[in-house]
């Protein structure tokens, strides 16, 4: 069991070393100065947790993830992460089957709600979640699966 | 019958003029102006030539009745002359693997100007743009009838029975060439089009006749 | 140069809502051309959003948001004729701002 | 130990399984309902009218004295009377036959290489913006096609013609698809076009944003791609046999609200 984790931390950490040395080659194309290349390569949530220097995030019914049941295309998929909760410094969209699990990230203040929706694709069927970054630390979650149907005529 | 059918398309325009004549004011006539339409306004691109703008006789007189039902006769003769198309299996051997037929059944790709090749392995059967098949897909077409234990409502429980030989011939004569038994059918004709081979088609009808397909289930 | 981008802000109750539409390709990089050379990343990866001025809102985003991104949030007060402006900075270090009013 | 996402992943999985009882129609509808807000057609709206009354091309001249049918310079319900006859060339047209003429004869670009450009590139980007925009100047409008000249009553019946027109591979025709209400592909519906299908369906939702490739569709390359999937040949951009057959599905849409540029999926 621990092995995989271990492997993928260790990889997580290698990841963080060559970005930090500016050898990945997205993170060479980074030009937003505080963009977060190694959250937005990890490959899964374990790897993103680390990268954000997060704790594992616990499921929460403060937290809401907005999406449809089923998607008639996966190039463009509505989502939406909201959280009734006071305290909260980021809220995460995160699409599990994807390449790279991260798809946004938003900085709240006090000038907004912690209510953010948009749009990102999907390359097949998979769990969405929101996930708020509290101001103490804290990670929690909402999750839902969406299903992504395949387009007529195949061509 | 594509090859020589288009010599029949050219009498069955000639029987059309001739009832045009029959009317009190000559209209316009469209059919020749559409051809030279066609003709100009199409080309050629990758696989997808301009030869396959010919019909034949089948499909020029299910185009010129624009929707509208053929007279029996008419219907009866071009079934007739699609049926006398259909190529039983060479080998005698009508059922393939339905699993493979599935994955057929899920492509609806082939012979488009972007496919690279026209080679039957290249084709997929496009059944789900028009038919429900296996319960557990959910996105089906709807032009077609439902397929959906098509095997066991016609009381197939082993393909190879001799009591379920007429179901069988039907089956493969309609993936063949399906204008043999509804004259305008919308079915591409798989086999007499060369669309799909015979081990191909062999898999479509293990996925709708074998009683462990999941359209039987 | 990039396309503008669309921005609506309507003031209701206590809140503004802004929704934006941002003309942008989106590139993942894990896609290939017909002559089959990957095309390389291209993609949107920070966004910022101020009221009147000050920074109310910043994101990071991924590959994964949509091809001519959709966003939508809400500011907190708000009320018509209020400035509400939208910037975005691509990987290949392209930028732009739009502004609009709230109605 | 800290508690596994995976852990209650499974669990919520597993608890949220009557939710999927619900139809995938019903979840199809949704998903569609959810995108309504935010058409990324309107980038494109904003885009064609920037064009529309830019300088450019050879002569360095806007659109802005282009006759879409009624007047020159006059887009508002425009859209909604193509295809239409036009006196100047001696041809039916549709809107991008007409925007080539008026790039060719006010801008003094060649039409001939613009039609000859891929989708999507060169000229034919800027095409689908100035699509997007004048068919947003008669968003709401009803279709409403006139057929009085008889060039136009010509081209409505060999639009006839070639939307049952069956051939190629497959045996398919436009009507093979488009010729029964309540029919789909897959999941997606299928209007009849031999018909008006009601507001802002069918022909009254194109030009449109295609969600599946992020590009906004004129009437050319919906039709393009139709005959794509029919397994014909190639239709030439602004060829007869296309004008044709706006002209038949415009013609019978009459009355129809149009929505464009819509969105799709």
């Amino acid at each position: 069991m621990h092995t995989r984790r271990d492997m993928l931390s260790h990889s997580a950490k290698v990841a963080a070393m060559l970005a930090a040395m500016g050898m990945l080659p997205a993170l060479a194309q980074a030009q937003a100065g505080s963009w977060n290349a190694a959250a937005f390569e990890a490959k899964n949530i374990d790897e993103l947790m680390k990268a954000l220097g997060a704790a594992a995030p616990a499921q929460s019914p403060d937290v809401t993830v907005t999406g449809p049941d089923i998607a008639e295309n996966g190039a463009v998929v509505p989502v939406g992460a909201s959280t009734t909760l006071a305290g909260v410094k980021r809220m995460l969209l995160l699409v599990e089957k994807n390449p790279a699990v991260l798809s946004a990230m938003f900085d709240v203040t006090d000038a907004v709600e912690p209510n953010f929706s948009t749009r990102v694709k999907m390359g097949q069927s998979s769990n969405v979640y929101a996930v708020a970054m509290m101001n103490d630390g804290k990670m929690l979650f909402a999750q839902k699966e969406v299903k992504v149907t395949l387009g007529g005529c195949g061509g | 019958m594509r090859k020589t059918s288009i010599g029949a398309a050219a009498g069955l325009a000639v029987v059309v003029g001739l009832a045009g004549c029959a009317a009190l004011a000559p209209s316009p006539d469209y059919d020749a102006m559409l051809a030279e339409m066609m003709k100009t306004s199409f080309r050629g691109e990758g696989i997808a030539t301009v030869d396959r703008l010919q019909q034949d006789a089948s499909n020029a007189e299910c185009s010129k009745s624009v929707g509208k039902p053929l007279p029996q006769a008419r219907a009866q003769a071009i079934e007739q002359a699609n049926l006398a198309t259909v190529k039983m299996p060479s080998d005698g051997k009508f059922i393939g693997d339905w699993k493979e037929g599935e994955k057929l059944a899920q492509n609806g790709r082939g012979m488009t100007w972007t496919d690279k090749s026209s080679a039957t392995a290249s084709n997929g059967g496009n059944c789900y743009n028009c038919h429900q098949l296996s319960k557990s897909e959910i996105s089906f077409g709807t032009i077609g009838p439902s397929l959906y234990n098509y095997g066991k409502i016609r009381g197939v429980a082993d393909p190879a029975d001799p009591a379920a030989k007429p179901i069988v011939d039907y089956t493969w004569s309609k993936l063949y060439n399906a204008k043999a038994y509804n004259a305008c059918s919308g079915m591409p004709r798989f086999g007499h089009a060369g669309m799909l081979d015979e081990t191909q088609l062999k898999h479509l009808m293990a996925l709708l006749l074998d009683p462990k397909s999941p359209v039987n289930q | 140069m990039a396309d503008p981008m669309r921005i609506r802000a309507q003031a209701a109750g206590d809140k503004t809502t802004v929704r934006v539409l941002m003309a942008h390709e989106m590139e993942t990089g894990q896609r290939k051309d017909a002559s089959g050379k990957p095309i390389p990343a291209w993609f949107i990866q920070e966004v910022t959003a101020q009221h009147n001025g000050k920074t109310v809102m910043t994101a990071q985003w991924g590959p994964a948001v949509a091809k001519n991104p959709f966003l939508q949030f809400n500011i907190k007060g708000g009320k018509a004729g209020d400035k509400i402006a939208v910037s975005w900075v691509d990987n290949r270090g392209e930028k732009r701002t739009d502004e609009a009013t709230v109605s | 130990m800290k508690p596994s996402l995976i852990a209650c992943a499974l669990l919520s999985a597993a608890m949220a399984a009557p939710a999927q009882q619900k139809s995938a129609a019903d979840g199809i509808a949704e998903y569609r309902k959810m995108l309504e807000d935010g058409n990324p057609a309107e980038l494109y709206e904003a885009k064609g009218e920037g064009l529309w009354k830019q300088a450019r091309g050879p002569k360095n001249a806007s659109l802005e004295q282009c006759d879409l049918g009624k007047g020159p310079g006059k887009v508002k319900g425009a859209f909604v009377e193509l295809p239409r006859y036009f006196a100047d060339t001696q041809r039916v047209q549709d809107l991008e036959s007409r925007l080539l003429s008026c790039m060719q004869t006010l801008q003094g670009f060649n039409a001939d290489e613009i039609a000859k450009t891929p989708f999507g590139k060169g000229e034919q980007a800027n095409i689908e913006a100035l699509v997007a925009y004048v068919s947003a100047e008669s968003r709401g409008m009803k279709m409403n096609l006139p057929q009085g000249h008889a060039e136009e009553k010509k081209m409505f019946e060999l639009g006839k013609r070639a939307f049952f027109y069956r051939a190629g591979p497959y045996d398919f025709s436009c009507a093979s698809c488009h010729s029964e209400e309540g029919k789909r592909i897959r999941m997606q519906d299928l209007p009849d076009l031999t018909k008006n299908p009601g507001d802002g369906i069918g022909y009254a939702a194109w030009p449109a944003y295609r969600v599946s490739s992020g590009q906004l569709w004129g009437m050319q390359r919906r039709l393009n791609d139709c005959f794509r999937q029919q397994r014909f040949p190639y239709p030439g951009y602004a060829s007869d046999v296309t004008i044709a057959l706006s002209a038949y599905m415009g013609v019978n849409a009459k009355g129809a609200e149009s929505i464009a540029p819509a969105l799709k999926r």
